[in-house]
């Protein structure tokens, strides 16, 4: 194949996004939210749509047609979410709203299995507070007791001290594949290893590791692994979590209702085989096809070659805000990708981000969902440029000289 | 192609034969009036396969190198299958039966009965007749 | 105005719903699966793809302008949805992705809350899994006890059993508004009223009520009213939660994340207002959208006047489907709407049902996740055709031939 | 029209001479510059009102029948606004902040930052704002 053909061609993948033409205060949209939520390419409206306007019936148990397509589609998608992520098998995967939901899950299933009184579970200062609270309010719960992995200055784990943390009472680490603030890529299978040897259980929070990486769940060595697919070019409100077979066939289910039960009587409920008993209640069926359609749409534009493309962005950007004076990055980890956060020194972030809204371009500021690790850097948020596939070297300029214009007004 | 597939490509062009649904399932509900029953006293909950469309009944001998099923359901449709699943297994020999594809079931028309998510037993079923085979293969023939 | 033009016209609103055209096995698609899952009219499918295709953001706490329109309209589906049931308060109505996770919410966050060990909950025989299963978890983990209102031979809940039922053990009280087998529209003044009386809770299931009656949450008298989107032609995975503002407020958290957090710190967390305490993670922001633009569509067409005309159809069908020879209908209330189940005496559902759809005629048959009620007539499930505006008495009379065929087949 | 909401609409109209977003803000930011800032010491967490963009302080007196405030935030756009709503109410009678509308608000083209859902903590100020005329009227008014 000729090799010009191969290239990744930013241009064509802008095409497949048509909100990426709107204007925004008459500045065509510079859209720097991505860690927030993707935007979606038309492949992925369209495949809802044509789901709207085909088979749309409410799945599993039905005797006719348009139920036994909606159907085959829904756990068509389950086999491509395990494939994409290399999943064993595919009835590990388990369709939820969000990271968040996937998160609540795993935590409200394993209190009082797992979880007793005196245990502990270890989460890390980085963490995003879907990863922090659902563990709070279970550990309240049962009474078991939340610890904390600390950071480095740079933004890295300290995982060193995981030897001394890592006691016989912790029976669970959940911590971040990537940071959504600074971008770090924690070791995974170093923290895992160091688990498993220790018979901890490991969840991974990879809603934003699942849009830069590739992921494969067998190599990373984790017991859970949980996304969002609204992060990766899928629709809102889709989500997954994946988790070992044996793990998941014995824990109790989480939510009650149709679909998740073998019998029910008011003497006693049996529940359904995986994946069906942590789904109860009637799924965002097309949702979930749209997640497949988000898969199937990273697959042909050779999801590989977009990440590359993409941190040759996210690196010409952090070259580029580097030269800004006053700018300082929070987080500096060897190892990162996906978010660059930064204040510039002396202006609110809430400042800063107001006036690049007026310059058409999109970022995140505040704190992230991140408190504690706001606390840990006492600043009080950031602006974060957070980066995708779609993104370019122009619209980087573009953010470097809407920054200068902030500064000029603002320092 | 063993045994089990080779009779049940007769049995689906048996199936073929039919323009018209209505034949064929017609066709179907003969069939499954013709199964070779379970006794009444064998339709215990061991033998039992739950769906919550359908429930199925099999059970299975083992005689000199060869299985024998019986069967059973409470939907006419069910029953209907359960008798093609049966007629293509019955008097077959362990490996054919462990060996056995049955992509011929494509060809039969009846195939969306057969989805994993249809929940009617009779997936349920397929994989316990190969149970069976492999059991009395390592009772009987431990090699 | 002409009256000709005020007149429903049932063929327009057919037009509404692309899907409808669609030929199954030969035969157009005859749609009597509404109670699992309604069809969407366009409206609904073009304003999620308006959404993704203008203003897709991740909503709240944005600074820029597309989170600041998407948090807008999700904001304002709110307020529709509050108008469209006559709650008093908009921040009363939570998003969730359906009745089974509102119900789930409910039950959880009353945990340990209410619910204590010793205490009671009640519900009915005739309840959907979605209103039993998670009582019964619940009570579990505390402690309690689920205790059950009897129903009578023709469907009706035994109202007058409730006095003596109701004893001050009993903590709250969840019934379905319309039982999704029978067809019963329960009392729920009445019953709300002796709960009430007795400082009991009411929670009413609407996930049927919802697309069959106009529902005034005020004049009903209960505490909660849950419902599905999807069951009331909004997308798939959209739910809703109403509750009275001074219990949720009082009400713990169910989910945590972000979003449903006024402050997070490892010594301790605080929550935020509701509506927000009780969405933590990222909303299907377009679902809701779609939600907000059912109820346009439900507004724009007269709600009313499609109900009136959807009664006359299911009239129609209970007179036409009483002509046929072995059929007997399973529910047989006074007060009945949306569904009509029954069964061929000597026929199974699934045969049943199997026969309908080679007709192109779309039934559910089975146990509708109602295992006690089907214990309770000791019958293996029922052939349900459900109803919806767009259905006619031609399709009416393709039911009733379709069975005649399938009667011919299998008696 | 209350005097408020006079006041408020004269603000307006000094924001409504820019063509361009940037004279606006580089404007808003002089104000927020020139706001009467509450007492350092006077920062207590009461007089906090959290949101989660940026904070702001308020604090107001009553003086023979008129209500003064001061106040201030972290963020200077948050600032600006705080002044220019501290400016329209300002020596203002008790009923009149009751009663101002704010409809202006709408003209200066600052209306993004007074959503309920921006987190900014301005729309919990103009609450707070009115609260301190209602207890002041309370207290100092009884009627
Ligand atoms: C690291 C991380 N975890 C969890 C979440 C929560 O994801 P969601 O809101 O989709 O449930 C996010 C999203 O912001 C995140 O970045
Ligand atoms: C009465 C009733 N309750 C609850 C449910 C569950 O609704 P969902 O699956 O949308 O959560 C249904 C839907 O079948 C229902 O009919």
């Amino acid at each position: 194949m000729d090799l010009a053909v191969m290239q990744y061609s930013v241009d064509k993948i802008r095409a497949d996004f048509p909100i990426l033409k709107q204007m925004i205060r008459k500045y065509p949209l510079v859209y720097f939210d991505n860690g927030a939520t993707t935007q979606k390419p038309v492949k992925v409206i369209e495949a809802v749509d044509r789901y709207y306007l085909t088979i749309n019936s409410n799945i599993h148990r039905g005797v006719h047609y348009l139920s036994n397509e909606a159907t085959d589609a829904f756990e068509q998608a389950r086999k491509r979410v395990a494939t994409f992520i290399n999943a064993p098998e595919s009835r590990e995967v388990i369709f939820t709203k969000g990271t968040t939901e996937s998160i609540n899950l795993v935590a409200n299933s394993l209190a009082g299995f797992l979880l007793k009184e005196g245990d502990e579970v270890m989460v890390t200062e980085m963490e995003h507070h879907a990863n922090i609270v659902p563990w709070q309010m279970v550990c309240e719960r049962v009474g078991a007791k939340l610890k904390v992995v600390p950071i480095s200055d740079s933004g890295e784990l300290l995982v060193e001290s995981l030897d001394s943390l890592l006691t016989e009472r912790v029976k669970i680490i959940a911590f971040a594949h990537v940071s959504n603030v600074l971008g770090t890529i924690n070791p995974v299978q170093e923290i895992c290893a160091k688990a498993h040897e220790r018979g901890i259980l490991t969840l991974v929070d990879g809603a934003q590791g699942i849009a830069h990486q590739t992921v494969d769940v067998q190599s990373l060595g984790c017991d859970f692994y949980v996304f969002s697919g609204h992060k990766m070019y899928a629709p809102m409100g889709t989500g997954v979590l994946w988790g070992k077979a044996s793990l998941l066939e014995s824990m109790p289910p989480y939510q009650g209702g149709g679909e998740m039960i073998d019998k029910v009587s008011f003497t006693g409920t049996t529940y359904n085989v995986i994946p069906y008993k942590f789904e109860a209640g009637t799924p965002d069926v097309g949702g979930v096809i749209g997640l497949m359609a988000a898969i199937d749409y990273l697959t042909e534009i050779d999801f590989g070659s977009a990440l590359e493309y993409e941190e040759g962005v996210m690196h010409y950007a952090y070259e580029s805000l580097k030269q800004i004076e006053g700018l300082r990055f929070i987080g500096d980890a060897k190892r990162r990708t996906g978010v660059i956060s930064f204040i510039l020194n002396g202006a609110h972030p809430y400042d800063v981000g107001s006036i690049l809204d007026h310059q058409g371009i999109a970022v995140r500021t505040g704190h992230h969902c991140a408190q504690p690790l706001m606390d840990r850097f006492a600043i009080p948020g950031t602006v974060r440029a957070s980066f995708s596939i779609y993104n370019t070297r122009e619209e980087v300029d573009k953010l470097v000289a809407g920054l200068k214009v902030a500064a000029n007004m603002l320092l | 192609m063993n045994a089990v597939d080779e009779k049940g490509l007769a049995i689906a062009s048996e199936f073929e034969m039919f323009d018209e649904w209505m034949d064929k399932y017609n066709y179907l509900i003969e069939l499954g009036k013709s199964l070779p029953l379970i006794d009444e006293k064998d339709k215990t909950t061991s033998n039992l396969i739950s769906g919550c469309q359908s429930r199925v009944w099999l059970s299975a001998n083992y005689e000199n190198g060869k299985v024998y099923f019986k069967g059973d359901s409470d939907a006419i449709i069910t029953k209907g299958i359960v008798s093609v699943l049966i007629r293509s297994m019955d008097g077959a020999g362990v490996d054919d039966i462990i060996a056995s594809e049955l992509d011929w079931l494509d060809n039969t028309g009846l195939k969306e009965h057969l989805s994993p998510t249809r929940s009617n037993g009779l997936v349920a079923m397929i994989k316990q007749m190969k149970l069976y085979a492999m059991a009395f293969k390592v009772k009987y023939e431990n090699k």
